[in-house]
């Protein structure tokens, strides 16, 4: 029993769209992640775990973790600030601020790191006056997380900003004429509509935080034990000769990355759901 | 408990992003640091030798020591020394790349004087590996350019290994019957046509060659060579010494600013001076590299088989000079390097 | 063209929403189909356009049964519910697009096909706004685009599924008039879905009441009111309160309840009447007669038409009642009054039904 | 300053009904310009310490074209690629039921979830010629993928595919049966249907989808440079061009590919942008 006879294709058509679509995501999506975890178990759970267990790879997760969590706040504040001007208020120059916003995505990982160590390196235009007060920045923390902020400086405005104009002005209007001042009316009205959206954009910014590589090559220097994240700790497994190693600490990037999917997908069910109720079953 | 200590962050990190002062780590140790800025195939060897020098260190001070070590491409690893990476150490792969620093004015220009032979403790020379059993019967260099013989060196702009190995092979071709540079170039053309995989580090060409199965022969250097033969132990690759070869010399040096700034430099060139001493040299022949103490290379005749070395002072004029001929943009590399298709 | 459909069945799962629909439409008829959300009315319209399959059942156009012909090739035209405009298109475009996807051999020419949009724009209205975009134009012109675009095929059957129900009041009137017209003028069997009653009576000449998945009564509008099939029909049509009574000896009395008892040709048993407004008299009074008052007036409220009506809780029922003639300067709210029924649909307890009639003439009236 | 110059609404008085404006406008200038903006600026200016020639010289020469070509190529091709393939996935999870479903709907996510590097050292595990699918396909066809211009592709393709799929996603959502249905009432074949309504509506979600994997894919590096083979002039990406330069000593000429990269990107992505809101006209 067919539920829309007219305008549904035949099963045979239904039946190989589905199995096309299978195909595609097991061998583009499933298969490069089977090949990390299979490589990773390769020469057995002792050796996998042994190599999480090294103090090199757990201070590199903890540099990662606190690289993470330097970035997604701040870029949280920005990115909230900014959709919330953009969406809320008139003002010129508001399509030029959404470009300006998203321009890091068009931007090479490997430019987004360049650009903080011509701006911070010895030979870059703050260099030598930095180095003068003894303040490093490209080669530690701050270069790193600048780095990091860069790269993942849209997530959580785009993710919430088509949100928040979707939802117009009116509820804040409202707002506006019963009193509230404009942090009120943020905490109170606007943040509680977005709430959702957002916390699946800070996912999304999490996840590329932890997993960048290449804006983080470029200004790490590569200290074992000091300015190695993980992601770069998986090249130098991998440049080690060290391959199940290097996979199996690429399982645990994986495991963070899926982990954040999970709460990313699991978060949009309930929302659906949330909505469907809110909408009743108008059919 | 290997978790139990927080990555020691640079304190001058720390200034510059105050907001970070809560999750800063108690500064427990009060143990002095000593980076040495590395390239790619001495990790091994300086894991081992940190190990003993921050023992022997401690014995003959009392001073507890942690060597910190970056491993990369020897250029990256320069490149972000002059960016402002602090080393106190650097031991890299040629002596061009401490020079490139030296300009920068971080290291003295004098150095590669500084300590005995050019700042070298330890050679190396490029040899081959091949698949097991030589299935394409190469034997020297000239065997490489035969049709259908893939060659797997990395990029000589980017690696420095790999400006060996071609340093190599032109010095090889300019002792042919009718060798010059023209024909030394005609024939580093067609090699490089043998090239199906151009990998930006030595590590990268090594992994292609033993672990992806890339060509038929990989231009490594000795040490790579046979460390590859001892962590590949089932990958049935041999080595292959060909008849002549160039003088490797890995500079090392302290890198003076820093070293002054940190107040580092008594350790620095105890860790320098280190390596030529007996434990350091023997070191460094386990690991595979030609040590300077002759009794040393002697004893370890079957891994280091004598053959023909030509140093780059002698056949090309010195680093700066092959440098700006042969790699500069625009240089010898460049012109000839057309891939085939 | 002759719409026949005989016991259409469909489920949804555990639930039914068609129980075995059965009627005919004439050539040239105009139809309304009529019944509360979830009564099954969309799904038989969505049937009869080859949108939805059913489980049992036949429907017939044209005496050619339409088992296993696809929508695409029975040439019904269907105005949705929101009008499902391509939005991509012009209205230009969306007109011609049924002319444009024909195959090959009746498709006309890009003049023909021109010059028939531009005559629908013109039949429906519109022919100003043909370069114009779906979200561009109103909610009245978008379902004249819709009527337009569904008219361009030359169906055999128009279909209008709630076509009213995104207009304003006032815009509703007019276009219901306007369709209407249109209708007379072009003679297409048409089938109106609504749950507007007041729709429904308007526009149809017969109006088909569904009540949970079947056609209750199928009857030109004045036979829904004079003669109500079902007690669902007379409860849907006209307003009507429902109170519970008891005949006895063929009169219909309301147990405490201040209103007169009523003849009544029904067995002995319980009963249920519906009153339609108009029916009910409400006689203001000076003083209540004989201690407590038999109803009171709750409150007055004044028709479109100007008339003034009083409105009265009996029982737990809103009751609307007309004022009696002489009395309206009495009327207040709160004031005590009596009152005098015209006539109610009784429905017994066995299913009979009968038309119930005041025991005397009404004074009052 | 150029406020004032702008012409203002009819109404007159422009009002600012909602409070908040400077704080959050103050906050988010900050932010971009610290982060983004005052970065960005040495990419503009870097390279001009080689003097116009010099750039012009440092970005024409052949490598460097060559490297631009391949980056640009590589990333429209897979961003074309990722079109069918973007549309089917979503198709798939939005508008057919079949075991499995709900885990392609997560696995969609899954290359921006998967770190880059993991992702490139994965899939040349998988697509050389020794690995599960390289083989494989080797023994097969006799194809090469890895270590050619096609193992970028690949790897690109991967990293852009989600970006075509949840741009399409909602919009494959939202449409619903409707306009199908209304399109088979009026005649339409299903083909018709497909080619004359679904994807015309689709048409501007797909394009922001493709702008976007391209983007992304124009200067991918973690993901490439494991499986790329880096051959220069054949599979040499742009974004290791930067890097070889940098190695190189060269900051005006690593930033000078940089600005050429960006400059080159942006008609692009401009393009289709416009191209975009030319198929969106008149569309609320």
């Amino acid at each position: 029993m067919s539920e829309r006879p007219g305008i549904a294709d035949p099963a045979w058509v239904r039946a190989l769209l589905a199995g096309a679509a299978l195909l595609v995501g097991l061998l583009l999506l499933a298969l490069p992640l089977a090949v990390v975890f299979a490589e990773a178990l390769r020469r057995g759970w002792g050796v996998a775990t042994a190599a999480l267990a090294d103090p090199d790879t757990l201070s590199a997760i903890r540099l990662t973790l606190l690289v993470a969590a330097i970035t997604v706040p701040v870029n949280l504040v920005g990115g909230l600030a900014a959709a919330w001007c953009i969406a809320k208020h008139d003002f010129p120059g508001r399509r030029l601020l959404t470009t300006l916003i998203e321009l890091p995505f068009s931007v090479s990982p490997v430019i987004s790191g360049l650009v903080f160590v011509l701006l911070f390196g010895l030979q870059g235009w703050f260099g030598p006056w930095l180095q003068a007060r003894d303040i490093q920045i490209v080669f530690a923390l701050p270069g790193l997380v600048l780095a990091t902020l860069f790269v993942t400086f849209p997530f959580v405005a785009r993710t919430v900003l088509p949100l928040m104009q979707e939802q117009g002005r009116t509820e804040e209007e409202a707002a506006a004429t019963l009193g509230a001042s404009g942090w009120q009316v943020f905490r109170r009205v606007t943040l509680p509509n977005v709430q959702w959206a957002l916390l699946s954009g800070v996912l999304l910014c999490n996840a590329r935080a932890m997993g960048e590589f290449g804006a983080v090559s470029v200004v790490s220097g590569h200290i074992r034990g000091q300015t190695n994240t993980v992601p770069l700790h998986v090249e130098i497994l991998y440049n080690e000769y060290q391959f199940a190693g290097a996979f199996a600490v690429a399982a645990l990037l994986a495991l963070l990355g899926l982990a954040t999917l999970a709460a990313k997908t699991a978060l949009e069910r309930l929302t659906g759901r949330r909505l469907g109720e809110g909408t009743g079953d108008a059919a | 408990m290997p978790g139990s200590r927080l990555p020691p962050l640079p304190r001058r990190a720390l200034l510059a992003a105050p907001a970070l002062l809560a999750a800063a780590p108690a500064r427990a140790q009060a143990a002095r640091e000593l980076l040495n800025v590395s390239y790619d195939p001495t990790r091994e060897l300086y894991r081992d030798y940190n190990a003993g020098f921050a023992k022997a260190w401690q014995a003959r001070t009392g001073q507890a020591v942690r060597v910190n070590t970056s491993h990369g491409g020897s250029g990256r690893q320069a490149r972000s020394v002059i960016d402002g990476l602090a080393a106190d150490v650097v031991t890299l792969a040629l002596a061009y790349d401490v020079d490139a620093i030296a300009e920068r004015g971080l290291i003295a220009r004098d150095w590669i004087t500084r300590l005995p032979h050019n700042s070298a403790p330890y050679t190396s020379t490029i040899t081959f590996l091949v698949r097991q059993g030589n299935p394409k019967g190469i034997r020297d260099w000239g065997d490489l350019v035969k049709p259908g013989i893939g060659v797997i060196t990395p990029n000589p702009k980017t690696s420095g290994g790999a400006r060996w190995n071609y340093l190599a092979a032109w010095a090889w071709a300019l002792r042919q019957p009718g060798g010059d540079d023209r024909a030394a170039e005609e024939f580093l053309g067609r090699l490089y046509r043998n090239v199906p995989v151009l990998d930006t580090g030595a590590r990268g060409s090594t992994t292609s060659f033993v672990q992806r199965g890339q060509g038929d022969v990989l231009l490594a250097w000795e040490n790579e060579a046979h460390l590859a033969l001892q962590e590949f132990a089932g990958a049935k690759v041999e080595i292959v010494t060909p008849s002549l070869s160039i003088l490797a010399e890995p500079s090392v040096a302290v890198v003076d600013r820093n070293a002054e700034r940190r107040g580092t430099r008594d350790l620095a060139e105890a860790y320098l001076q280190g390596l030529y001493a007996p434990e350091g040299q023997a070191l460094a022949a386990k690991h595979f590299y030609r040590p300077r103490d002759a009794a040393l290379l002697a004893a370890h005749a079957a891994l280091f088989p004598a053959m023909e070395l030509v140093t780059v002072d002698g056949a090309f004029g010195g680093w700066g000079e092959a440098q700006r001929r042969h790699f500069a943009d625009g240089g010898v590399f460049d012109q000839l390097y057309k891939p085939g298709r | 063209m002759t719409v026949t459909v005989t016991g259409l069945v469909r489920r949804f799962g555990a639930a039914t929403a068609l129980d075995g629909v059965s009627f005919a439409l004439a050539e040239g008829e105009f139809a309304a189909l009529l019944g509360p959300s979830g009564s099954g009315k969309s799904t038989l319209l969505r049937i009869l356009a080859g949108l939805e399959g059913s489980e049992a059942g036949e429907v017939r156009i044209a005496g050619r049964s339409m088992a296993g012909v696809p929508a695409r090739a029975r040439n019904i035209g269907v105005v949705f519910q929101n009008y499902a405009l391509f939005r991509h298109m012009t209205i230009f475009e969306n007109v011609a697009f049924g002319l444009r996807v024909r195959p090959r051999a009746a498709r006309p020419d890009r003049a023909e096909t021109a010059r028939r949009v531009r005559e629908l724009l013109q039949l429906v209205q519109i022919p100003e706004l043909e370069r114009r975009y779906p979200d561009q134009v109103s909610g009245g012109q978008r379902q004249r685009v819709a009527l337009a675009r569904a008219l361009a095929i030359e169906p055999h059957l128009l279909l209008l599924d709630e076509p009213f129900g995104a207009l304003d009041a006032l815009v509703r009137r007019d276009v219901r008039r306007w369709l209407r017209g249109l209708h007379d003028r072009l003679g297409l069997t048409t089938l109106l879905v609504t749950h507007d009653q007041e729709e429904a009576m308007e526009l149809a000449d017969r109006v088909a009441v569904m009540e949970r998945g079947r056609v209750v009564q199928f009857d030109p509008p004045a036979a829904l009111l004079a003669a109500p099939a079902t007690p669902f029909v007379a409860g849907f049509i006209g307003h009507a309160a429902r109170l519970e009574g008891e005949v006895r000896a063929g009169v219909l009395r309301f147990g405490s309840l201040p209103l007169p008892p009523l003849r009544a040709a029904l067995p002995d048993g319980p009963a249920t009447a519906f009153l339609r407004p108009g029916a009910v008299v409400a006689e203001a009074l000076a003083e209540a007669p004989g201690g407590a008052p038999p109803a009171a007036i709750e409150l007055l409220r004044v028709t479109a038409e100007g008339e003034r009506r009083a409105v009265l809780t009996l029982g737990g029922v809103t009751l609307e009642a007309r004022l009696a003639p002489g009395s309206e300067a009495r009327a207040a709210r709160g004031a005590p009054c009596r009152l005098h029924i015209a006539g109610a649909q009784v429905f017994g307890a066995g299913g009979g039904r009968a038309e119930a009639r005041p025991l005397r003439a009404a004074p009052v009236l | 300053m150029s406020a004032g110059t702008l012409p203002l609404p009819t109404r007159g008085v422009r009002v600012r009904a909602i409070p908040g404006f400077g704080l959050s406008l103050g906050i988010t200038l900050l932010w971009l310009g610290l982060i983004v903006l005052l970065p960005l600026a040495t990419l503009l200016v870097r390279p001009w310490e080689l003097g116009l020639a010099g750039v012009w010289d440092s970005v024409t020469e052949p490598r460097v074209l060559a490297a631009l070509r391949l980056s640009f190529g590589a990333a429209l091709l897979a961003a074309a690629i990722d079109l069918p393939l973007g549309l089917l996935l979503a198709w798939a999870i939005t508008r057919l039921r079949f075991p499995g479903r709900g885990l392609l709907d997560a696995a969609i996510d899954l290359p921006f979830a998967l770190p880059t590097a993991v992702a490139g050292i994965a899939l040349t595990a998988l697509l050389a010629p020794n690995g599960w699918l390289g083989a494989l396909l080797a023994a097969a066809f006799g194809w090469r993928i890895a270590f050619t211009p096609w193992g970028i592709v690949a790897a690109l393709v991967f990293v852009g595919l989600p970006f075509v799929a949840r741009t399409v996603e909602p919009v494959l959502r939202d449409t619903g049966p409707e306009a199908e249905e209304a399109a088979a009432t009026l005649g339409a074949s299903r083909p018709q249907t497909l080619a004359r309504v679904v994807l015309p509506a689709l048409w501007p979600a797909l394009l922001a989808g493709f702008a976007l994997a391209f983007a992304r894919a124009v200067g991918e590096y973690g993901s490439v440079i494991f499986i790329a083979g880096n051959m220069p002039l054949v599979s040499e990406i742009a974004p290791l061009l930067i890097v070889v330069r940098l190695e190189q000593f060269d900051y005006a000429g690593a930033a000078a590919v940089g600005l050429a990269m960006l400059l080159l990107a942006f008609p692009v992505l401009l393009g289709l942008n416009l191209l975009q809101r030319a198929l969106r006209r008149g569309r609320a």
